[in-house]
C-alpha cells in the first residue's frame, strides 16, 4: 500500500530521519514506537504528505483516502463551529455518525463548541472524523493521547476492530505499549533510523527494543517476559548505544 | 431634474470661490431673490477628502445650473454630474482656450469673466426677463478693472525676487500680476517632499524670500518655512473665511496678504521703508 | 424628512450597498477567520502603485490597478506558506511597502498633475445603474464560486493540515479566497470606496460570530447585518445629512456594540 | 495548603464543577483522576488562578508560588525561542538549568527552538520550566502526555520526588493510574462532582471508581487487585451510574 | 553630491530617524509576537476622531488627539479580553469605526477651518532640534520601561496563562505594552508621519524575526535594520529625488526581502 524507500529528512542541517525503508501491506496495523524526539511524527507528516523527504521516495496511491489525526490541533475561536458540523464535513449522513460517536463515546458532545472541548474529547472528534471518511488507510499520531483509561482499553480495541469494519490500514503512532502490543500486526522502533522492525512478541524480545525502552518499563508493564542482558539508559543520546553511527 | 417652478432657481457650484462670483452675478442681475445660489465643499472644508452627502446630491440634482471646475479637479463630483443634461452644467476648464495646466482657475480674474459670461447665458434662458447678459458684462468690466489696479499696485512693489509657493497652486494669481515663482515644494496635494527638492528650492531662494501656502496646507507647510528659513505667508485660496462676501472681496484679500509679502522683504533689506503700512482687510 | 425625491436619490445607493453587504457577510466570515482584516487595506494600496505604474506606462488604469492587486496577492500567498510570520505581519509589510512606493509614484508623477488617490475613492451615493449591474454579476459570481467551494474552504479555514491531508488542494483554494476576496473588494472600491467595503468585511463578521454556533450561521447572519447596517447607515445620512459611507460603518460598529451585550450578561 | 469549599464553575449554563471541597495540605501528592470531559483541567485552571469560581471560595495564599503545565500549549513561530532562554526565564541559573534538563532527559535540546520541539519534549521543557521555579505547589495538567515509555516512569518517580527535593506539594491530573497509583498519597476521582477521594488503596476498591473505570481497566493493567460484582460501562453517562444526579 | 549643505538639511533628520528607529525595533518586536501590526494605524484614526471631538468642544487639539488615543487602547484593551475574535480583527473594527467617526465629524464642522488630516502626516525632514529632544528624552523612557519590564513582558508574550500562573500581571503588562506603542507612534506620528512610524515597526521586526534565535537578538537586530533603513532612505531622498519618508519604507522593505533569501537556501 505505501512503499518507503531511503527516505531522508532533516531539519536545519539536522538529520531527523535516516535512510528509512518499509512497506505497509494492505490491511496492516502497524504500530510506531519510539523515544521523545525519535522523528515519529516527521515520518507520519512524510507518509501523510504533508512535508517533503530530502531524499527517498514514498510510493502512494495518489487516491489513497487518509483519515489522519495530528499528533497537536488547536481549534481557533474565531469560527463557531459544533462537533456535530465539524464531523458532518466528513460524512453527511447522520446515522453514520451517531453510530461513530456512540462507539467512541462522545454522543453527548454533538452540540458542543470544537474550541471548548476538553483534551481527550477533541482527541475523540478528531479520531471519529478520521473513521468517518472511510478511510483506506488510517493515520493516527497518538490517537489516545489525553484520553482516559477506559477509553484507551476500548478505543485501542475499536481501532483493531477498524481493519474488519473499513477493511482499512492502520499506521500508528503511540507510547502505550502495554496496551497496543497486544492490537498490532507489525511494530516499527523508530529513533532517527528504523531500530527494528516486526511482530510485536520479536520486537519486544529484540535487544534494540530493550535498551531503547529499558528494563524498568518492561518490569513495570509486566506484560512481557524476556531477559535483560544489559543496564537500560535513559534516552538521551540512545542512538549510539544502537551500535552504529548516523550522519 | 425636476424643476418646478414653485421651486425656487438654484445654482450650485463645487466650491466656494465659484459660488461667490456667481452670487455677485446674480446680485448684479437683482435676481438675488429669485435664484439662491450655494457650494457642495462649505466654506472652511477641505476640498481634498470630500464625500458627498445625500442632502448635496439632492441640491446637485435640482439646480437649475451646475458649476465646476471639471473632473481633474473634483473627481468625486464627475459622476453626478455626468448623470445632468450637459446643457445646465458649466465646466470651468472647459471654457479655456489653451489646455489647462493649474486647474486652479478662479484665482484669475480673466478667466473668472469666462465664467461668469458662460453662467450668465444660461441664465439668461431662465430668466429672460432679466437683463442678465448686461449684468455679466458690467461685473466682468469690474473685475477687469480690479485686476488692473492690482497690477499697478505689484508693480511699484519689489517683486522681483518672486516667491515660493508650498503647493503648486497659485499659477493663475502670480502670473498676470507679473511674479515670479521661484520654486514651488509640492505639485499634487499628496506629494511628499524629498531631500533633493527641498535643497533646489532652498538654494534657488533669495534671503528674505517668502512661502506662500493655504490655510489648509498651514501645518504642513509652517515645518518647511521654519526649515528653509522663509517667511510663511497664508492666503486663503478657497474664500473659507465666512467673512469673504464677494468674489471681489476675496481677490482684494488675496492681493494684500500677497503684497505683505513683499513689503516685509523691503523691510528686512533695511531699504527704509516702514512696515507699518497699509495691512488693511 | 424622507420624501419620494430622496428616496429616488437613495434608491440605488440602498441596492448596491445590499448587494455589497450580501457578498461581503461570507467573504468577511473567511476574512476573521483567516485573520486577513487588512487586506483590503492592502488591495487599496497596492492599487495605488498600479495606477502610478500605470501612469507611468501609458496603460489602461483600470487594468493596472487589477495588475497591481494580483501582484501583491500573489506575494502573500507565496508569503503565507512560511509560518514565522502571521498574516497581519505579512499583510503590514506588504501594505506599507505599497503605499511607499505610491508616494513615491505621486511625486514622480507630480509633474503630470495626477492626483492618483482620487483614484481609490469612490461614493455610494453616486454608483449608478450600470454599476449596479456590475455589482450583482460579480456578486453573483463570487457568491456562486463560494457555495461551490464552501465545504474545501472551510476545511482548509478550520485546519491547512487536516484538509491536506484529506487530499483538498489547500494552496489552490488559498489562492482561489484571495481572488474571490480582491475582485470583491476591488468592485467596490472603486464604486463605493475602500472604507466602507473593508468596514463591511469586518464588522458584520465580528458582530456574527458572537451571536452564531456555527460557520454557516455566522456567514448569513454576517449578511443580513451588513444589509441592516446598509440601511440603517443610509437612513441616518439622510436624516443626520452625514455622508453616506461613513454613516453605513458606524452603523454597523453600534450593532457590533450590541453584540459585545450578549456575552456580558 | 488550599482548601476549596463548594466550588462550582459551569460555561454556557452547563455545569462542568458542582459543590468541589477539598483541602490539599503541605507536601501533599493528590492526584486528579477522572473520564475526559470530568473537569479535571477546569478544577485545576481555578486552582492555579486562571478562572474564577461561579459559587463557592478557594483559599490560597496570595504569594503562593505555583509551577504550572498546562494540558495544551503551543509555541507561536512569530517569536524565535531557545529552549535554554525560555527555561532561563524561570531560573537564570545556568548550573540549575542543566541539572533539570538532565534530569528530564532534554540535556541535548538546549538549542532548540520551542516551536520546533516535538510532543514529548515540549512536555519535558514544560516541566523542567515549573520545577525550576521552585515552586511550593506543582499543578502538573497530564504532564506526561506524549512523554515516552521511559520517561513515564522516570518522570513519575522524579515528581513524587520533589515534594523532599523542593519541599513542595503536587496536584497532578492523569489518565496513567498504573503509574501514579503507587507515586500518590492522595486520589481524587472527580466526576463533575467529587466521586471518591482518599489514599490509592482505597480509592481503587471504591465502587465509584471500579463503576468509573471499570473492570476491563483493572484486568488490563493487573495492577491492584478487587472484586467486581457490576458489568463496566463506557464513559458516556457515567454520572447517573454515579448514583447521584446533577444539574 | 553630498556637501555641507545637503549635511545639514538631513542631520536633524538622520538623526531623529535613528532614533526613533533604535526604539522602534523592540517595540516593533512586541507588536509583531502579539499580531498588532495595524495600531498604529487604529491610533491615527483614533486621533482624527480626537481632533474632531477637540475642535467640537474648543479644547486643546494635542490634548484632544492623547485622548482620542486612550479611549482607543482602552477600548482595545476591554475587548482582548475575550478570545473569540483575534487582535488583527479587533483592530480593524476599531480602526474603521474611529476612521467612520472622524469622517463624519469633518462633515460636521462645516465651520471650522481644520482640515483633519493635516494633523495626521508630519515629515522627517522638517523635524527640528526641540523635536529632537521629545523623540530622545520620550524613547529613553519608553526604553527604560521596556528593559526594566523586559522579562515578564516576555512571558505574557510567550504566553498569557504561564505568565498569570506566575504571578505576572498580565493585564497591566498589557496596558503598559499599549501605552508604550501608543506614546512611541503618537510622538512620532506628528514628527515623521504615520507611515513611516507603522512600518519601521513592522518591517525591521519582521526582517529580524527570519535572522535570529532568540527575543532579545530579534529586538536589536530590529533596531540595527531600522536605522540601516534610516540612513538608506535618507540618502536615497537625496540622490534619488525621492520622498524620504517613503524612501526609508521602500528600504526597509527591501531588506526585508533580502532576508527571505536566506530561508529559501
Ligand atoms: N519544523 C521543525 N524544525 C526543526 N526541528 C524540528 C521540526 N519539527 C521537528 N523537529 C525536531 O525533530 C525531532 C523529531 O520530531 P518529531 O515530532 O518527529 O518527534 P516524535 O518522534 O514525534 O516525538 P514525540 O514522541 O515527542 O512526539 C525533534 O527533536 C524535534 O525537535
Ligand atoms: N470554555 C469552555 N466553554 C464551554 N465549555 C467548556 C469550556 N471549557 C471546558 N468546557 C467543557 O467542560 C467540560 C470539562 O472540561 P475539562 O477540560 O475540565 O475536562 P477534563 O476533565 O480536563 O477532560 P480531559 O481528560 O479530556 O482533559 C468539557 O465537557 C468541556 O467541553
Ligand atoms: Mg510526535
Ligand atoms: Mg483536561
Ligand atoms: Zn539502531
Amino acid at each position: 500500500m505505501i512503499t518507503l524507500t531511503d527516505v531522508c529528512k532533516s531539519y536545519d542541517g539536522r538529520t531527523i530521519l535516516d535512510r528509512i525503508n518499509f512497506t505497509l501491506g494492505e490491511r496492516e496495523i502497524c504500530t510506531l514506537i519510539g523515544p521523545n524526539g525519535a522523528g515519529k511524527s516527521t515520518l507520519v507528516k512524510l507518509i501523510a504528505g504533508l512535508e517533503l523527504p530530502d531524499a527517498g521516495t514514498i510510493q502512494r496511491d495518489p487516491r489513497l483516502r487518509i483519515g489522519y489525526v495530528p499528533q497537536k490541533l488547536r481549534m481557533e475561536a474565531s469560527m463557531p463551529l459544533k462537533v456535530s458540523r465539524f464531523l458532518s464535513l466528513a460524512d453527511p449522513l447522520k446515522v453514520n455518525r451517531a453510530s461513530v460517536l456512540e462507539q467512541l463515546g462522545i454522543l453527548h458532545i454533538g452540540n458542543s463548541q470544537m474550541h471548548s472541548l476538553s483534551g481527550g474529547e477533541l482527541q475523540r472528534v478528531l479520531l471519529a472524523r478520521a473513521i468517518l471518511r472511510k478511510p483506506q488507510l488510517l493515520v493516527l499520531d497518538e490517537p489516545l493521547q489525553g484520553v482516559d483509561v477506559a477509553g484507551q482499553v476500548t478505543l485501542y480495541r475499536l481501532i483493531a476492530s477498524l481493519r474488519t469494519q473499513l477493511n482499512c490500514a492502520v499506521l500508528m503512532v503511540s507510547h502505550d505499549l502495554h496496551l497496543v502490543m497486544a492490537q498490532t500486526d507489525s511494530v516499527i522502533c523508530l529513533n532517527q533510523h528504523v531500530c527494528c522492525h516486526g511482530k510485536p512478541e520479536s520486537v519486544s524480545r529484540h535487544p534494540e527494543y530493550l535498551r531503547l525502552f529499558g528494563r524498568s518499563v518492561a518490569d513495570d508493564l509486566a506484560v512481557y517476559t524476556h531477559h535483560h542482558d544489559h543496564q537500560h539508559n535513559l534516552h538521551g543520546d540512545v542512538v549510539s548505544s544502537c551500535g552504529h553511527h548516523h550522519d | 431634474e425636476s424643476n418646478s417652478p414653485a421651486e425656487p432657481f438654484s445654482i450650485v457650484t463645487s466650491l466656494p470661490p465659484l459660488a461667490l462670483a456667481v452670487q455677485d452675478l446674480v446680485n448684479e442681475a437683482a435676481l438675488a431673490d429669485k435664484v439662491s445660489v450655494e457650494s457642495i465643499v462649505p466654506r472652511g472644508q477641505s476640498a481634498h477628502h470630500h464625500a458627498l452627502k445625500v442632502s448635496q446630491l439632492r441640491s446637485l440634482k435640482s439646480a437649475g445650473i451646475v458649476v465646476w471646475v471639471g473632473p481633474e479637479m473634483e473627481q468625486y463630483l464627475a459622476k453626478a454630474i455626468g448623470q445632468r443634461r450637459p446643457e445646465n452644467v458649466v465646466g470651468f476648464a472647459a471654457l479655456m482656450q489653451k489646455p489647462v495646466v493649474d486647474y486652479h482657475l478662479w484665482l484669475s480674474a480673466g478667466a473668472m469673466t469666462k465664467l461668469v459670461t458662460a453662467v450668465a447665458e444660461k441664465l439668461a434662458l431662465a430668466f429672460p426677463e432679466a437683463n442678465v447678459l448686461v449684468a455679466a458684462s458690467t461685473y466682468n468690466a469690474r473685475l477687469r478693472q480690479q485686476t488692473q489696479a492690482m497690477q499697478q499696485r505689484f508693480a511699484a512693489l519689489p517683486t522681483e525676487a518672486g516667491v515660493l509657493v508650498f503647493h503648486e497652486s497659485l499659477h493663475h494669481l502670480l502670473t498676470p500680476l507679473g511674479i515670479k515663482q521661484s520654486a514651488s515644494l509640492v505639485q499634487v496635494p499628496e506629494q511628499q517632499i524629498s531631500v533633493h527638492t527641498l535643497m533646489q528650492a532652498k538654494s534657488r531662494m533669495l534671503p528674505g524670500q517668502c512661502l506662500l501656502a493655504d490655510v489648509e496646507e498651514l501645518p504642513q507647510a509652517q515645518p518647511y518655512a521654519e526649515k528653509l528659513g522663509a517667511p510663511l505667508v497664508v492666503v486663503d485660496l478657497l474664500a473659507s473665511a465666512a467673512t469673504t462676501k464677494s468674489y471681489e472681496a476675496f481677490l482684494a484679500l488675496l492681493a494684500n496678504k500677497l503684497a505683505t509679502c513683499f513689503q516685509s522683504a523691503t523691510g528686512q533689506d533695511g531699504s527704509g521703508q516702514d512696515g507699518t503700512s497699509q495691512d488693511g482687510e | 424628512m424622507i420624501d419620494l425625491f430622496t428616496l429616488q436619490i437613495i434608491a440605488l445607493p440602498l441596492i448596491a450597498g445590499m448587494g455589497i453587504a450580501a457578498i461581503a457577510g461570507p467573504l468577511g466570515s473567511f476574512v476573521v477567520w483567516r485573520r486577513m482584516s487588512y487586506f483590503g487595506d492592502t488591495l487599496a494600496h497596492s492599487a495605488l502603485v498600479g495606477v502610478a505604474l500605470g501612469v507611468f506606462a501609458g496603460i489602461n488604469l483600470t487594468l493596472a490597478m487589477v495588475l497591481g492587486g494580483v501582484v501583491v496577492s500573489l506575494s502573500l500567498w507565496q508569503l503565507q506558506k512560511q509560518r514565522s510570520l502571521a498574516a497581519d505581519t505579512l499583510l503590514g509589510i506588504l501594505s506599507h511597502s505599497s503605499l511607499a512606493l505610491g508616494l513615491i509614484g505621486v511625486s514622480l508623477l507630480a509633474s503630470a498633475k495626477v492626483n492618483l488617490f482620487s483614484y481609490l475613492f469612490g461614493d455610494l451615493l453616486t454608483v449608478n445603474a450600470s454599476d449596479l449591474l456590475m455589482i450583482y454579476l460579480g456578486g453573483m459570481i463570487c457568491l456562486a464560486l463560494l457555495v461551490f467551494f464552501w465545504r474545501p474552504l472551510l476545511m482548509t479555514a478550520i485546519d491547512e493540515d487536516l484538509a491536506r491531508v484529506e487530499g483538498i488542494a489547500v494552496e489552490k483554494l488559498r489562492l482561489l479566497l484571495m481572488v474571490l476576496m480582491a475582485v470583491v473588494i476591488a468592485l467596490s472600491m472603486k464604486l463605493v470606496g475602500v472604507l466602507l467595503i473593508t468596514a463591511l468585511l469586518i464588522i458584520p463578521a465580528a458582530t456574527a460570530r458572537r451571536l452564531t454556533q456555527s460557520p454557516e450561521a455566522m456567514a448569513l447572519l454576517a449578511a443580513s447585518i451588513g444589509v441592516i447596517a446598509v440601511v440603517g447607515g443610509l437612513f441616518a445620512s439622510v436624516v443626520l445629512d452625514v455622508p453616506a459611507g461613513p454613516g453605513i460603518v458606524l452603523c454597523a460598529a453600534a450593532l457590533f456594540v450590541l453584540s459585545l451585550l450578549k456575552h456580558a450578561r
